[in-house]
């Protein structure tokens, strides 16, 4: 169950790649549900340039380890990742990946979920952003991640 | 008793400090931690609380070299 | 919106990697959910060896194809990715991938999930296992998606 | 008017056919169109029907020229 923090950019696609060739799990697992977080060019109807993204140096790797326990002790998994940068970050780059592996797909699914939710209101990251005009600003908070269907706001 | 106090993000800014080291010969609750680390500044509603880096409420009473930490709501992912 | 139906093997992560960068919308989301279906060496309780997927030419694609609008338009999406596979199935190889790129996760989670759930329900595929023992059956119906946590189970 | 019949899967093995051409002088529903092809077999209950690849119930009337499909639950992803 790894969980990474780093200030080297990643890119997802190839640490999931990697990992599952790692695992060599191939025939134990049927679903792999993952969630990639990306650095935006906007947020908040604002144009942002950059982010610098602080943590607390071990107790961030400390709550993603028991976040990445309490899913696999939640449902049944063979696999949890959870990678997340900090420090300076550009525009298009990925800022967080969760995943989960799993026999059926309503746990990776449901799995994959509760990591990028938790982690988003409980994991010690904190984002300030540099906007367009070269203005720096802490994010306050985060917004939930539940779905309201666009059609039924109309 | 020497606790040690971090603080995080907006809060660090505001604050203009990052690190606190407490001497202590009382007991002291997390809230009072924050107030003699922070010299009688009131303790913002929304600011979040860890004793050793696991989340406690402002009433958790902290033991003799424990670190402390205050931050505001988490933004990363 | 592409949907492509193949085949061929296809290595899910290289294809969200290729996509993303045809895409080049770097910086306009910020949120990518993906979900992978494998083939795994177990089902309902019986060990397989391998799998032939069956699908109605044209009407399968033409399925899909409007299952990728509908989630267009039921939330704010820049892209739907779907691969699925037809023919002769090994261990471990991918048979679907579904995928949705949006500015916030809520939407990009919830498409994602929407994708798989009514694919595996409604588009026309049909799977037929090679047992362990040589057997061939037809896979006779899907399972639900939406997860019952295993701690409330026991 | 001709009429494309078409089955899948365990149902095509069951009734040993994948296709059939039916002349018609009459118009058919979705289920007269089954009856029609699989020489009196009952419908079964859980089979899926498809009007030129669009899902219909058995009530619906086909026109000439359409392609009918029956097949059973899907079962992919």
């Amino acid at each position: 169950m790894p969980v990474i923090v780093t200030p080297d950019p990643f890119n997802p696609w190839q640490a999931l790649a990697d990992h599952e060739q790692q695992l060599n799990q191939q025939g134990h697992y049927g679903a792999v549900a993952s969630f990639v977080g990306t650095m935006r060019n906007h947020n908040e109807g604002v144009g942002v340039q950059s982010m610098w993204l602080e943590h607390y140096p071990s107790m961030t790797e400390h709550y993603l380890a028991q976040l990445a326990q309490r899913a696999q002790q939640q449902w049944s998994l063979l696999e949890v990742l959870i990678i997340h940068r900090v420090g300076q970050i550009e525009l298009g780059q990925s800022i967080v990946l969760t995943a989960a592996w799993s026999a059926h797909r309503a746990e990776a699914l449901a799995a994959c979920q509760f990591l990028i939710e938790d982690l988003k209101f409980n994991a010690p990251f904190w984002k300030r952003e540099t906007l367009q005009d070269g203005q720096q600003r802490w994010v306050e908070k985060n917004t939930s991640g539940v779905c309201v269907p666009s059609t039924t706001e109309g | 008793m020497t606790i040690t106090v971090k603080f995080f993000a907006s809060l660090r800014e505001q604050l203009e400090k990052s690190e606190v080291k407490l001497d202590s010969v009382n007991a002291l609750t997390v809230a009072q931690v924050w107030t003699q680390a922070c010299d009688e500044v009131p303790l913002p509603s929304h600011v979040l609380m860890a004793v050793n880096m696991a989340y406690v409420d402002q009433h958790t009473v902290v033991q003799d070299g424990d670190e402390v930490a205050f931050f505001p709501p988490v933004t990363g992912g």
